[in-house]
């Protein structure tokens, strides 16, 4: 058991995937030389050389689309955006080729591929750099999206979308490249689509992935200092969502918040929300909850950016609107 | 074949595109001689039984094209029919000096291509029809065929989208120090689209094995090619930028091309750097089954290429030649039926795919 | 008072916009000389010529990058798309230039420009070629969206669509180019974001847009059969979206089914439930069903696309979940 | 300006691109001689005054990045911060020969084209402190500069992004047939995204009144130029597929850019069809704020560059041909000065924007 940070759990995903499986192999903007822009493959080029970190031109389209066909060749390609505000540059290949690939062909295609980047507003980078794409990449059938919120889940689901022979887009919130936490030493993964109690409550449900997570807990905290006992559920995977987590909890607190980072309008949370009030309406005391971002672009003013983020506040504020305290 | 039958030797399959001045009908041919139109080459360097097969399979295309025409009008297929009728000796030229263990991706006009690469005729018409016996098990379509275990990657209908994919595929053959080519096929409208430049580029920069193949049929469906893109037709410059090697080949002579195709991939199987082959050709039909494709083109321009029909010169030039007796092409011509018949009939017998499998293939 | 077709009023609200203002132009693939390949622009370049109708290279990107400057320089375009799955190589141009560009430029720039595509599956067209990714375009802000249902709506709709000074996807399903309904002779608009109740009923909410209108058209009168009286909204547009005119029914009904002709995940509903359920819970007898198409890609085969595509059964098999008839 | 004292007339701004199988050193240099650092080109054809205010407001560029950097380790500036140091003489040549009416595109490395706009220095400043008084109202930072009454259209993060948005403005003058010129910059490194041909090719085939400028500073971020395209920095090649006129320019000689610029409008207003300028320059400094810029090239390379610094080689030149005198120059170090230090002052004085903000500006 080592305390480690997210990125150092993503560095240590990826080394192991190298070092381990000879069809593995990363690509992207900068990640050799440079380094990465967050650093997370520093030293790969010199150690792995030059076959297995590939630098590749400002070309997302392209590169993307080259991973997807050397997938489907039968290597294992993981590829670094460097920044999921860039995919929108590549949403042809992402959603048209890498999604549909395996459904076009009757399933004589694989695509074992992992998209990785980092994603989330709050740090001032303004309207276009700001975006939260794997919410909509992750309502695409034929993709799978992992959100990890913590170095032990960062580690055990990059495994898993490593092995998958399915594309999966890996979101990792820039908010928590530095956040510690243990991680066992012998060898696990998470599966794909399989959520997680990360804290256990009897009063309300409360669900969220990634630097969410995070502010859940802060509400969490809180509201427990007035009485209020609520359950977390980390989703860890958006697609496939883990309803028969949320569902079960729900019946058991018959209250629900659902919190997206990303924007309200458009997040991940829209399809829960609809998803669990239609499955466990007989068990719900109110309606299910829905907080995330406000309705606008990112600005880059500190004080704007910071208000229009959901924070723990905001959620405090909805528990608040279907159960007193 | 005793050597003394030899026919001329084509030297080249190069040509000189189209220089600016020419007469409205050199234009309208691309800068080809139409008197040329009776005499593609043929070579020493392709056996007599091959330089057959690649008529009957271009046979094979054309009725196979016809007969997807008339199924289309049945309504036996449906969505978006794009259909490579003048355009078989390219797409014989090209993919026959390939080997099995080389890659193909294709775009939307892909029936072609893929009787060319011996894809069974059965399964493809059975795609055609939506079928489970097709090759997608019905769920691609004519614009989505495939044949993994034939390295035939797609059919695929988003112009320019293969084009990355294709690069993919080379750079697996790289990383895993194969000798495999890769061929991607695009048409000229296709060169619009930024994946072109991006692709090429990477092909460029990493040095990939792969064969860019534009088949420059003068249309990307309404638009003359001359209205998107200054230089017209003539894409001689085009690869400056990316330091790739260019070969353009009359797409009507199937010899010229094969010739031309086998070259390249000699030299991107032995180098591994890209190529990039621009075959001159001409849809005869609409861009697909809707267009009749006599709006934005005058009959007089179809006419012209009409005459250069490989369905129509190349055969004369077998029988020219003594490669062929009219009694070869004959039997041939009734084989070439007899399989086209049979793929209908397996297609119209075969069982549509079961409800549930709309739910199958959608993950591994 | 004319009976035209969709086709017939996109056509004339169209040149009614070039004849009737100078900044406005058409500009598109193969919408000239080949006169669009839904003969919506048809005769256009002989009547009007290259400068207000202009034929485009294969440059979805360029083409309405393009269309985004010559608004921000003050013209109105009116940029058409041979398909809505095309819009996915323009996505950047879409999301991240004509949405951000006024919010970024502190309110300096307007885009005035109307982006057209026929969009939905039925027509055998494959997993590429039969999205609807106006659900997504819809949740982005700064953009407005509009799908008509019938001529009238169709010519009111891209009247407001070319005077709005805002980028607005309006999205035409193909099914319904050839669709018939009476057009007033005198002038009139449809304002983006006001829904319609286009048939009133006591018993059950059902809200769409597009095709699905006439799918709850289908539903609602088999239902009247049993006695059942639904009312069915038409939002005309996906944004803004008529949440008043919505809950206002709610409140009435007490249930609520929403259809999308698109996949049901990712679709515009899974907004428009959350945002219902959480805005008009204490009205309603159950949970807001959602209904849409089923989340794989399109196949072609005949059989399978019409068992994926939301059909009335569905929406007449989840209203009986909510009441019995 | 007595003609007796004219300096020597720079006889053109193009230069001829590096050549394969030169020094390390040369190379580094992208194809110019060292030596030649103390001396870029005077001419006859900008009075002296444009010459000495050219000159300030390179320094003034040079002060406002110093500058912003020291508020950028204070936390006044955030997010990303690209800064101009280095190519301030590439800046000032390219957009001091346009005309009010004439329309400017970038991206995010603005700061320079924006303070070589006339942009207000104060309402810039306030911008990168995200402050209600700056040109976008704090929303858009740093990255986002905007002043669409100057016609100073932005600032774009997204590589490559701003092009199709430049060619549409330059298609709403062919449009509304004006003479006016719109200038896009962009670096080396967003020749490889796709919008960049697609751009060129509508600009190209449209014939729009557009000036490319790539700003080649011999990286983006930090893949070498060499890494990413085959044929390295030489770009005289990529034109060639779009028949668009190419012009190479010394990007460190501030009047080389200002001549080679002034032909290239005087051709682009009057014949209404694109060129494209590559200006050879360098940053000093790292891609942004957060990349010291030492990872990936050498100090050697960047000392080599800084010898042709035009803060230094400029005003020495001034000197040299008696357009200037040192107390001038001292004067001019202290207007700068001072005009920075008052937009401090405005941005800091400034208020922070009201919350409400947050919701306007979404929708016009
Ligand atoms: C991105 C995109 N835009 C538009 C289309 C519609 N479309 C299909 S084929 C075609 C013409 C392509 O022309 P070309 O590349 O010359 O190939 P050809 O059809 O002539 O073989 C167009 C515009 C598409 N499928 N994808
Ligand atoms: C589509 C996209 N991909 C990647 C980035 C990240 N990025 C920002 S600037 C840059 C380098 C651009 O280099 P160049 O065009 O040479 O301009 P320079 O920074 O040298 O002025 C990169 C990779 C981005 N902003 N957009
Ligand atoms: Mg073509
Ligand atoms: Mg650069």
């Amino acid at each position: 058991m080592a305390e480690i940070t997210i990125r150092e759990a993503i560095t240590q995903g990826l080394a192991e995937a190298i070092e381990t499986d000879e069809s593995v192999f990363i690509m992207g903007e900068d990640i050799g030389e440079y380094g990465g822009a967050y650093s997370i493959t520093k030293g790969f080029l010199e150690k792995y050389g030059a076959q297995r970190i590939k630098d590749t031109p400002i070309s997302e389209a392209a590169f993307v689309g080259a991973g997807i066909g050397a997938a489907a060749a039968g290597l294992r390609p993981v590829v670094e955006l460097m920044s999921m505000s860039f995919s929108l540059v590549a949403f042809d290949q992402i959603v048209n080729m890498a999604a549909n690939l395996r459904y076009m062909s009757g399933g004589q295609i694989k695509v074992p591929m992992v998209i990785r980047a980092p994603t989330g507003a709050g740090v001032q980078l303004g309207a276009t750099h700001s975006q939260s794409f794997e919410t909509w990449l992750a309502e695409v059938p034929g993709i799978y999206c992992a959100c990890p919120s913590n170095p032990h889940d960062a580690l055990g689901l990059l495994r898993s979308s490593i092995k998958s022979d399915n594309p999966v887009i890996f979101a990792e919130h820039s908010h928590l490249y530095g956040s510690r936490g243990d991680v066992p030493d012998d060898y696990y993964e998470i599966p794909l689509g399989e959520g997680k109690v990360a804290r256990s409550g009897e009063d309300l449900t409360m669900v969220s992935y990634g630097y969410g997570v995070h502010i859940l807990e802060q509400a969490a905290e809180q509201m427990a200092q007035d009485g209020v006992d609520a359950e977390i559920i980390d989703l860890r995977s958006l697609s496939p969502v883990d309803y028969d987590t949320i569902v079960a909890s729900v019946q058991k607190t018959g209250r629900a918040v659902m919190l997206d980072t990303a924007r309200r309008t458009g997040g991940i949370m829209s399809e829960v929300v609809s998803e669990v009030q239609e499955r466990a309406m007989d068990y719900l005391d109110g309606p299910v909850m829905r907080v995330g971002s406000k309705d606008v672009p990112w600005p880059y003013n500190r004080n704007l950016e910071q208000d229009i983020l959901a924070q723990s506040d905001d959620v405090i504020k909805a528990a608040r609107k279907i159960i007193s305290f | 074949m005793d050597p003394s039958e030899k026919p001329r030797i084509a030297t080249t399959g190069v040509v000189t595109p189209a220089t600016p001045g020419i007469s409205p009908e050199q234009k309208s041919t691309n800068g080809f001689d139409p008197t040329r139109s009776s005499s593609p080459s043929l070579s020493a360097s392709i056996d007599k039984d091959e330089l057959v097969r690649m008529y009957r399979l271009m046979l094979l295309i054309r009725r196979f094209e016809e007969t997807c025409g008339q199924h289309y009008s049945l309504g036996n297929v449906r969505g978006f029919l794009h259909l490579y009728i003048g355009q078989e000796a390219t797409g014989i030229g090209a993919i026959t000096p390939l080997e099995a263990r080389d890659y193909i991706v294709t775009h939307y006009r892909d029936h072609g291509h893929a009787l060319a690469r011996g894809l069974d005729t059965n399964r493809i018409m059975a795609e055609m029809f939506g079928k489970k016996t097709g090759l997608s098990k019905g769920k691609g379509g004519s614009m989505h065929i495939f044949d993994a275990a034939k390295h035939f990657m797609g059919g695929h209908a988003i112009v320019g989208a293969q084009l990355p994919l294709a690069a993919g595929i080379a750079l697996a053959q790289q990383y895993l120090e194969t000798d495999v080519v890769t061929m991607v096929f695009f048409g000229d409208g296709a060169t619009n689209q930024g994946t072109f430049h991006e692709t090429l580029n990477l092909a460029s920069v990493w040095q990939l094995p792969i064969i860019f193949f534009m088949e420059n049929n003068l249309y990307g469906m309404g638009s003359a090619v001359g209205r998107v893109r200054l230089q017209g037709a003539d894409f001689s410059d085009v690869m400056g930028a990316y330091d790739v090697d260019t070969v353009s080949v009359d797409g009507m002579d199937v010899v010229a091309v094969r010739e031309a195709t086998q070259t390249a991939i000699d030299k991107v199987r032995a180098q591994g750097s890209p190529i990039f082959i621009e075959a001159k050709t001409f849809r005869f039909v609409g861009h697909s089954f809707a267009d009749p494709g006599d709006q934005y083109r005058q009959k007089s321009e179809v006419e012209i290429w009409r005459r250069r029909d490989p369905l129509v010169t190349y055969p004369h030039r077998l029988l020219e030649y003594g490669l062929a007796t009219q009694a070869d092409l004959d039997d041939l011509s009734e084989s070439v039926d007899a399989e086209i018949a049979a793929a209908v009939e397996f297609a119209t017998n075969s069982p549509e795919p079961d409800l549930s499998e709309a739910f199958d293939d959608v993950y591994a």
